[in-house]
């Protein structure tokens, strides 16, 4: 998922001068190493969406948009609405995507996401069933990368949580055992906002919101999602590299410290107050 | 509850007269990575369009000797449409993908580069009736954005018939509801159409008139996509993808 | 879908040669440029099908089974039985053929021979309806290609249009809300006679009917159809070259004059008098 | 509503004797762009073979440096069966693709064309009790039209069990509704069984006779072989495929 | 399917050495023509499954599972459970082996495995309909295979046979139209113990049990089923080779006599004595 | 009917008391083909490992020219899980393919088998609570056996909350019912985390317990997993496979 293309020499030379300039505490574009680049938030871009938001983030630019549908839910849980998060990887958001279904890169990212949301229980899903057992909401949060730039997991995610901020969807009711639409809007039945925080391990610094040529030689990656409250509720490490114990403590930390600015960006952008 | 597809003054369910187009807005150089870019809203279309090349073909054997493969894929976002879409690709997505492809084509100077190819994909973010024309419309800026040598720009637009009566560029209502959709898409200084579908019923006389009106929009989107490259290579002005409501 | 296969300097002056020749008003084949080759149509090979036909023009062979199923309409049209299209360019057609999924160019001849039956209305699906909502008709036509030379558009719709034209289908009644098969036959109710006819330009010459030679090297093809009114219901252009604003509109004449001509083969060979 | 598969007086349903085969057709070259090709017709099995090569083998790894390789592909076409049949292969159609290319192996002489593959392509237009066996007739004979060097024709039949009787040639009914079904193919001049398979329950006695039975019936195809490859190289008559009945 | 990569040269002289050695009634591994290796036949090894069964033939290792699930009949026999048997040659299994679906060779092993228990009438499906034309059990029996030294046929059918035997379901209730299960656990309706018997034909000799190495020079392969009361149930021959008249019905007589050798194992192994 | 996931002695639902491990079986070398491998029953789990290579890697311009490329493979049989499994790799099986190989790698030398690939299968014949960590913890031990040089065995163990009390090792009882679980993997003698997942909510002060508590899990297995590599190296016993209960 890398717009970089590595190269041995050339990747090895990056790396060495980046971890020179981090041992100094600085990075290539002039950030601090815990400050995220610009984070832009617009919702209601697709009309036709119940909900959506675009989410900028330096270069990389991501759409979420959601489908509040009617569907059948699972077996196992009769009494809760659907939560379905997916993610394209668009071709023409890099030059080394392609078309085609997910790789694995692109999976993770679509369930990382949709555990951040999900572990937080953002969504009341009891309160998305029409019938129990027969009939409930199903909420379908699509994703399209445009363009990227590193860091995919936050973009993604807080466009998704963006879109679902500002949803609104149709009510449906049941009449002689057949769905029929009302008039009646409502925004979901959300209890908490998650944020994702992502790090990136290269040599011996920590930084947070990598960008593409950073991802391109970090050694490893560490998303933490934090819920309003400050609690963590999901968490992945990425990439073929380690973390200290210390490392993942203090990680700990910095999700939830820089969660809490941005889930004031996302409340900002959305007017939600809940 | 039906809709009322042209009433008594001869106007359309959404105000329009029989040969209006919809407001249509284009922005170049929306992306980063890609080599050229558009946006465009064409009615409620939302699209963009990217181009990546002259670039290495791979696997090398479908590269050609003496010119460049010109790839294309349009696709349509999940949310784009008013039920939910399945991401992976439709057989009508394939058509379409096709048939812009072969529309393109004419325009591209494909002998210029050879053994390379030049990849054209949009996404349809928001959509509307008529967004495949909308999607030549931004893919021909997008490739002039990236620099490929092209002897025209392509420009093109539907005509169609609601009520029985020929009128320019449907929406998706009249799409629905109409009896009659002829995308149409030309090089306007060739006076070349390369791309020509149709559905529904036309009378011979429809036809022409459907067919000088499709002509007619194109000409009008060809004014645009030339004032939307002219605001980014010699205006000011910043591309934004903001809602234009 | 081409059965010649394309060498650059074999191509050009193969090129070169048809179009002297067809400045000359001449073919390879010694047609004129607006005759079709002999058109064959036979129905009623596939006894176990509702309806089939094989069209044979010239080299191309082609077989069309309709089968009429049972199944349940989409929900934004309830009212209305189903027509499903498709078509297989089989391994044995031609040598540049290959097993596997239809390509984009089986897709594209598919959707065209499907819209042109759709959109002239030829079948009334309103008369499909077993119980709205529920339960209809499906009409599948399905084409297996047998043999390629050119004008695949044409063959493949003639086949399908012969074989919905002599196709005799079971009726279904609901019994205590099960289907059950009645012993009535019925043909299915049809309105028009949608005839798709197909024009290529190789250089600044146009032609009808094309072989797989001359679509080798031919810039652009249009199919048009027209119902038996003359109206024109369907349109196609294809292949990366264009066409003039004069080539459009006499083609719509060439593809009326020749669709009653073919019209009346259909009919001959069907028995259609409807 | 039970057929009777066997009446009193030793007749099936459709009036046959137990040892009596369905009528056979068979002609040769059928298709213009294949190397060779053969129609059949056995019982309601109307089935084409085709057969390209020898050619080149793409991917070239997958070529032998002694000998071809021969491939095979049993298709079903949609309307081919009662209920319409999913075009995408099923795994039926995969395992009868293999068991008739190994039942043709043994009969080609595939050292005579070294580093090239053979491709025998069948398509059932309708199906019938038996359609492997029809299959397997077709492609020896579309393979001797092509020019393959074989050893023998391979001949094909099976033997089945209906109402406890062991009878030969089974249709679609007596496959539904019988109790076993044992297809054969066989090479006639060197006696050796190169195709079988055995679905049903035979006691020791019955799959004797079953398999006395399919030799008989694979003698009796080969014969209608060689009558077919004879009228198309040395008889007359034009290859047509209409209808027998 | 075959774990020992074929070397043109080295395969001819392995060929040659191993046939001159048949010639004598030897075998690479000291066996009687006749004989099977070491057979080894554990039940429950799954507690998850309705039944399990792990085989050991020689090297080849293969686990079978049952599931009892519920289902929906055929249209055409709405009074019949279901049966489902699926195998997958997993990548750990040989060198050679790669993941991905099924090949031509293991789907035929699924099927002639499938055929050989369904032509056998083993399981009485007529005793698995939960209510006709609604709701059957479905015995869904899957298997994975561990390790491939030759004869995966036999070693695959004898696993999922003796987890059939073994076979404890959850019995349903039907309850105001829905399914309940009950406390009530239950043997499978078995009425046979189908056994197959694989030969080999390798130059002039015949073989059972073939191992990998036979395997990869063998002519020809014929797997005879047999039922309880010595019926040939279900045969398949393989490979490009041939087989005499007379192998053929020798071949029957040896299925018999191995086929009940291998059925007092099974016997043994499940303690069915039905 | 709720389980009871506490009781009121500080008991889980299986008599464990909260930082108790699972009964943990573990046998080196079980399979014949592959060049190392390991089965481990891990509560209910019962998992094996196979590792192939280093060994050619097709296609080959898949390879490295300075190492090896680490591939993994993680699937559940069919009859695994409560409900039977679609064979077809899942979107979890992805990703925990995805991890469990990044879990691995720094572990692994692979500067020392530069263009070949190392390839470790897992499958999962029962699965319980856990399975990706008792998978790792078996690949290991496989790599060993297999004899790939590596810097440290990676060992792994989940740490979760049931009952708002932070615990080790969940089953699949308590990872349905309960409220978190956070899978661990680290070089024990390196003290680096190479795996990190967690579902469900912590908060600070339950995070470091889980954190402390996952670590110590770890330690323990790695003590399981050098006795069952002394024991097949050193020691005697014969692998087998049966049900340890």
């Amino acid at each position: 998922m890398s717009a970089v293309k590595k190269s041995l020499v050339v990747e090895q030379l990056r790396r060495n001068q980046m971890i020179e300039l981090l041992a100094q505490g600085k990075r290539m574009d002039g950030r601090g190493l815990l400050d995220y680049r610009a984070i832009k938030i617009e919702t209601g871009i697709i009309p036709k969406a119940s909900g959506s938001a675009k989410v900028t983030i330096g270069d990389t630019q991501v759409i979420a948009g959601v489908k509040v549908e009617t569907g059948t839910p699972f077996p196992d849980t009769p009494d809760q609405g659907l939560l379905i998060v997916n993610a394209e990887l668009l071709p023409l958001s890099s030059p080394y995507a392609e078309p085609g279904p997910p790789d694995e890169g692109v999976i993770e990212l679509a369930r990382v996401v949709d555990r951040g949301i999900r572990e937080s229980q953002m969504i009341d899903v009891s309160q998305l069933v029409i019938k129990e057992g027969e009939k409930v909401y199903a909420v379908f949060a699509d994703v399209s990368i445009l363009n990227t730039d590193g860091n995919l997991f936050d973009t993604t995610s807080y466009a998704v949580v963006a879109a679902l901020l500002s949803a609104k969807y149709t009510k449906y009711e049941m009449v002689d055992g057949k769905l029929r639409p009302t008039e009646v809007k409502e925004a979901l039945p959300l209890r908490t906002i998650p944020v994702s925080v992502t790090i990136a391990k290269i040599g011996d610094s920590i930084v947070v919101d990598p960008t593409d040529e950073e991802e391109a030689v970090m050694d490893a990656r560490l998303t933490l999602t934090t819920d309003s409250n400050g609690n963590i509720c999901a968490g992945q490490k990425g990439e073929p590299g380690t973390f200290s114990f210390d490392q993942m403590l203090s990680g700990a930390d910095t999700s939830r410290m820089k969660g809490q600015e941005i889930r004031n960006l996302l409340k900002e952008a959305t007017g939600y107050t809940g | 509850m039906t809709t009322v597809l042209l009433d008594d003054r001869g106007l359309r369910h959404d105000g329009r007269r029989v040969d209006e187009l919809r407001p249509v807005k284009i922005e170049v150089g929306v992306l980063k990575n890609a080599n050229g870019s558009a946006y465009i809203e064409f009615g409620k279309n939302k699209i963009i369009a990217a181009v990546y090349g002259p670039k290495e073909v791979h696997p090398k054997h479908m590269a050609l000797p003496d010119r460049a493969v010109l790839r294309c894929r349009y696709h349509m976002s999940p949310f784009s449409t008013d039920t939910r879409k399945n991401p992976a690709p439709s057989r009508r997505e394939i058509e379409i993908s096709k048939v812009i492809r072969e529309a393109l084509e004419p325009a591209v100077l494909l002998y210029d580069y050879p053994r390379t190819a030049i990849d054209v994909f949009l996404e349809v973010l928001q959509s509307d009736g008529g967004s495949r024309c909308a999607s030549i419309a931004a893919s021909s800026v997008a490739l002039a954005d990236a620099g490929i040598n092209m002897k025209d720009l392509v420009c093109a637009c539907a005509a169609g018939k609601i009520a029985d009566q020929v009128v320019l560029d449907l929406d998706d209502v009249e799409d629905k509801e109409g009896s009659g959709d002829m995308p149409l898409a030309m090089m306007p200084n060739f006076e070349q159409v390369t791309l020509f579908q149709l559905d529904g019923i036309l009378s011979s006389q429809q036809f022409k008139q459907a067919f000088s009106f499709a002509l007619d929009g194109c000409k009008r989107v060809y004014q645009l996509q030339k004032e939307a490259l002219m605001k980014k290579y010699f205006g000011q002005g910043e591309p934004s993808m903001e809602e234009s409501e």
